[in-house]
């Protein structure tokens, strides 16, 4: 069934997947992001194995839930949890932001499937899913609606407008996750430009703020359970997570926020997430057809 | 094929006057083509920013209210929540200011709707210098240039009340975003119930072969005018309307450069970047001919009574006649 | 000396002459907006005729306080207060929104002297009174910054960028007014996007923020005066007051927003406002050079 | 007047070498640009929105902190705060890339900088499809058409490293708004310090009455080995580096079209409203010859590496040198 609410051992395990996944196809691509992805990864997980209602083998199923990454440059972790949800086979996440291959450097609809509105300019997305939210709710429809934030993306406007229009058309099928990690490309968030006290501020535009820490699966998955019963407005999560999370050297650090790790820097974290660059190289190449199981070799 | 649309000759007594013309607002035919599209298509849903009576998405409010979205002075937001809408399988127009549908959402344009090619219809009314009064904030004259820039974007700029009301119909049943142009005055109507329409097809509205004037929007009743004074001198000018910028005909603009020898372009827009550049495009790639092109030489615009501007910033049928004279050289 | 600190029943005079002047300017220009001038005429006054350093008669001077209108629209106060403060002529108000004469249908800086950056495109203001906050403050200049919005504005999400900077930047020089009517275009601000709880959302954003009934002078003075004294952050008037206020039939409806009266109506409202249409008209025909205190004549 | 500032032929020995070109920055040369600015006039004002490493504002922020301005994620914000500057007195160069540069805050370009007409300098970074990996979104080839069509603005688009340079120091001169167009990648350095920089003024890199290549960016580069091979072939191509797309330089594009008798434009933008619909306005005004364009044909980019991208998108030498080949037809 397509809500597939794994355990939260299976969830453990399946983010260590992603994680592994993430690294990997960083060091083939070679370029793109690595910090945002790796903080989103815990809770992506949690949304695409437990909470949503997804249709991977029929992308387009008009009962499925819907789901928009409004940070369209965390492309690693939405293709990792992607292939490993089935969307597509592991191993075209061996030619990300390559010419060949359909997984572009920010979100395309028209390259990849699954994938519903492109991305790529940051604060347009929750607006995206207030008009998915408002035309659910208009066809009588239960699905229901997320949307992945950024903490820097805070600081765009167009955001505030959404915030304002979702409690005024009180969309409760709407729920926005923000990856709040404390840092942005130019430094700590508060640095760059605070965005503190974000709850009072999702308060005042009159949201349901739920704040959980990003990286412990119980407390998510809790955390999205309370939104789904919150009724006469929209939950935000606030997900307290930790930049570049799950390897050592990149944890916490902003000028992790764009670059991807040297195939040599790769190795050593996939070996600090109980693997190697070859090994997971090879379980990606491995998998051609997303019918096919993946394996989960190398798992501890 | 721009053959097939082309309008009844002017000598059939179904041709409105240009003498005393009817005048009737372009953003009503949006309005009344609103209603009839809600009428017939129950995934039609309207959004509005604010501006419901001067873009006469009021109409459709009315008889709709549970498919009418009031997003409030939010233009970036109203764009994405059309898109997140057209995502979801319904057909969004959305309606406010050109200046402020071209400019203030340009982004979420370009990459929520356009990159996707979702089928969000952009209406921009108070297109031109003829809304007069407000000045020069309210006077959209860029939406041509950044549009057309744009790729999988589409876009009518229709020339009065019928076709305005048939280009609101049309954009609906294509599934791609498109851009509407229409104004804020009661304007000239030059066409007809039954005069042709048809996306991309640019229609003859007055045969010559002397020099072609290629006008759209408003600028094609002052075409017409034009001609006329110039038919008086004996010189046959084909008045060719392109309602549509994008996909733009190129068949029948290089069919004006062959035929006649000399264009004249005629637009209520700044002249980098309009109709004249677009038409200029073709023209240099098919069949490079004299071009003059009346537009706002860009210039903001300024308060004032729609003739009166219209007059001073050089887009009245006289300033085409002049530009026609210095054509023909 | 440049900041006048007129008395209660000065400003009171000088608000009421505000009034007539802008029910004038619409009835002979028979285009422009009546809701928001009047709702905004006696915060306006307070701000003109007691609370901003002003050199009318040297428009540029660098030591001045700085204004602007974020809300280009409510030209007809606007241009009705620099007049009255001696910017040009009365009689210049009698060519508001014409071909002739320099006083366009939103503020344009090459047109009107005293116009420092030209509006009409909401929400763009108070980012622009940052800029001009900042700056003072790199020069170490005393001078305050001054920016009016409308309620309805509140609903762009430039504003929310604008007000995450000047909290960031610690603004204390920047004052916002915001004419707090609760009508816009399209009808009440709560029904069209609401925006309520205001004072909330500005706290949340880290401003200062104090609420006022705009239309009584002396509580006026005193907000702007506890704006003055609020140190290490920047302070919001929110103005609770009545659209078209002063004209009876205007009052607290929306349907005034963007329509001048007719000369009749004006003509009847400017008897409510102890004048009449002819009287006040020659008045400002009368006054043809800025150099001359116009007559205050007519007021009872 | 262009004569005076033509580059020093390339016989001369100062002249770079297309084999083996110097690969250098362009964004770099903004970045030192603004170094030099610094250290002489206490009136520049830097802003960023979280992007100083890949705009290099960064060389500015380590040298002058209390002149740098860290916006944030917020481009609306950044323009009008610039404008803000600009009223009180300073110069304000803001940097993001141009995707959002030209397009999030096209309206505030429009109303607050333009129409008030303020000094503020826009750098948009990430100017084409040699952005390369970060894909469509990043890649912006929209800015041309979007800034001509509006007022007052000027615009410079560089062609390398010491052109851009030489760009930074004169825009900041100028007390009107301008929009500074560059790159991601390192790019053939095709100029040297002493080549004459003259804002409106095109430079002619290389002599030719056969036909004339006009183009700006990292495409003069193109121009210039295209221009080599057409020289192999017996073709003398003029090779016009028309730097400032407004003001244009419109004598010298008529003299190329006069004196050459046929045009190629190329140019890393989109084809609607470029610089080559820019050169055919001019052209269809003053001396109509055949013109063909050479830029990315109305398409989003994707990922890819920069090279691989533009030849894929048609825009590389021999396309170049095809398109001349039509153009002589
Ligand atoms: C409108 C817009 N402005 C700027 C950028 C460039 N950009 C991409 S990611 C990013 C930082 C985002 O910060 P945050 O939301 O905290 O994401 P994280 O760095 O944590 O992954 C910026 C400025 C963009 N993509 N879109
Ligand atoms: C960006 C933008 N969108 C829309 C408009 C059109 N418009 C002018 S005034 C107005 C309503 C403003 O409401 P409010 O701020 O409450 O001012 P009030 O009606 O009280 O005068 C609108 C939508 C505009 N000028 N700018
Ligand atoms: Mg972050
Ligand atoms: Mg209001």
């Amino acid at each position: 069934m397509p809500r597939l609410e794994l355990s939260v051992d299976q969830l453990r395990e399946r983010a260590l997947l992603v994680r592994r996944d993430i690294v990997t196809l960083l060091a083939h691509s070679q370029s793109g992001h690595s910090g945002g992805p790796l903080s989103s990864a815990d809770f992506g997980t949690v949304l695409f194995f437990h909470e949503m209602n997804l249709t991977p083998e029929e992308p387009t199923a008009i009962d499925r839930d819907l789901w928009h990454f409004s940070i369209g440059h965390v492309t690693p972790v939405i293709y990792a949890l992607m292939a490993e949800r089935g969307y597509y086979p592991l191993s075209d996440l061996l030619h990300f932001r390559s010419y060949v291959g359909h997984l572009q450097g920010h979100p395309s609809k028209h390259d990849t499937p699954g994938i519903d509105v492109s991305a790529g300019s940051l604060g347009q997305g929750l607006s995206v899913c207030c008009g998915m939210a408002l035309g659910a709710r208009m066809d009588g429809a239960s699905r229901r609606v997320y949307c992945v934030m950024g903490d820097g993306e805070q600081q765009e406007g167009q955001i505030w407008e959404a915030a304002m229009f979702a409690a005024h058309y009180k969309l409760d099928n709407l729920c926005a996750v923000i990856d709040y990690n404390r840092k942005q490309i130019d430094g700590d968030v508060q640095d760059v430009m605070g965005i503190a006290p974000l709850a009072d501020k999702w308060r005042a535009f009159g949201w349901n703020v739920i704040e959980t820490d990003g990286h412990d699966i119980p407390k998510i998955v809790d955390a999205f359970a309370q939104a789904r019963s919150a009724k006469g407005r929209p939950s935000v999560v606030l997900a307290h997570t930790v930049m570049g999370k799950g390897v050592s050297y990149m944890e916490d650090d902003y000028r992790w926020h764009g670059v991807p790790p040297t195939k040599d820097q790769a190795d050593q974290a996939l070996r600090e997430l109980g693997t190697s660059l070859d090994a997971w190289t090879e379980r990606l190449r491995a998998h051609v057809s997303s019918s096919v199981a993946p394996s989960t070799n190398g798992v501890s | 094929m721009s053959q097939a649309s082309a309008a009844p000759p002017p000598a059939s007594g179904a041709a409105p006057s240009l003498t005393k013309p009817e005048m009737k607002k372009t953003r009503e035919g949006f309005g009344h083509g609103l209603v009839q599209l809600g009428e017939t298509n129950p995934n039609i849903v309207v959004l509005v920013g604010d501006l419901s009576g001067s873009t006469n998405v009021n109409f459709f409010a009315e008889r709709f209210p549970e498919r009418f979205v009031q997003v409030g002075i939010a233009e970036q937001n109203m764009m994405c929540v059309a898109a997140g809408l057209a995502a979801v399988g319904k057909i969004p127009f959305l309606a406010t200011y050109g200046a402020f549908a071209s400019c203030r959402a340009a982004d979420q344009i370009r990459v929520t709707v356009a990159y996707t090619d979702l089928p969000v219809k952009i209406g921009g009314a108070h297109g031109g210098i003829s809304v007069g009064p407000d000045g020069a904030t309210h006077q959209a004259m860029e939406e041509i240039a950044i549009i057309r820039s744009i790729p999988n974007m589409r876009m009518v700029v229709p020339c009065d009340y019928w076709e305005t009301k048939k280009a609101t119909l049309a954009i609906a049943s294509d599934p791609h975003p498109y851009y509407l142009r229409f104004g804020r005055e009661s304007v000239p109507v030059v066409t007809t119930p039954d005069t042709p329409f048809v996306i991309g097809k640019a229609n003859v509205m007055r045969e010559g072969k002397d020099l072609a004037i290629i006008a759209c929007g408003v600028m094609v009743y002052e075409a017409l005018v034009a001609a006329e004074q110039l038919a008086a001198r004996g010189v046959q000018a084909r008045v060719l309307n392109v309602h549509t910028l994008k996909p733009l005909d190129e068949e029948a603009i290089a069919r004006a450069a062959r035929e006649c020898g000399a264009i004249v372009t005629a637009e209520e827009h700044q002249i980098h970047g309009g109709l004249g550049s677009a038409v200029a495009e073709v023209v240099v790639a098919t069949h490079p001919v004299p071009m003059e092109l009346v537009a706002v030489r860009d210039r903001f615009g300024r308060s004032g009574k729609p003739d009166e501007l219209m007059a001073a910033f050089g887009i009245k049928s006289p300033d085409i006649v002049k530009a026609a004279d210095r054509a023909l050289g």
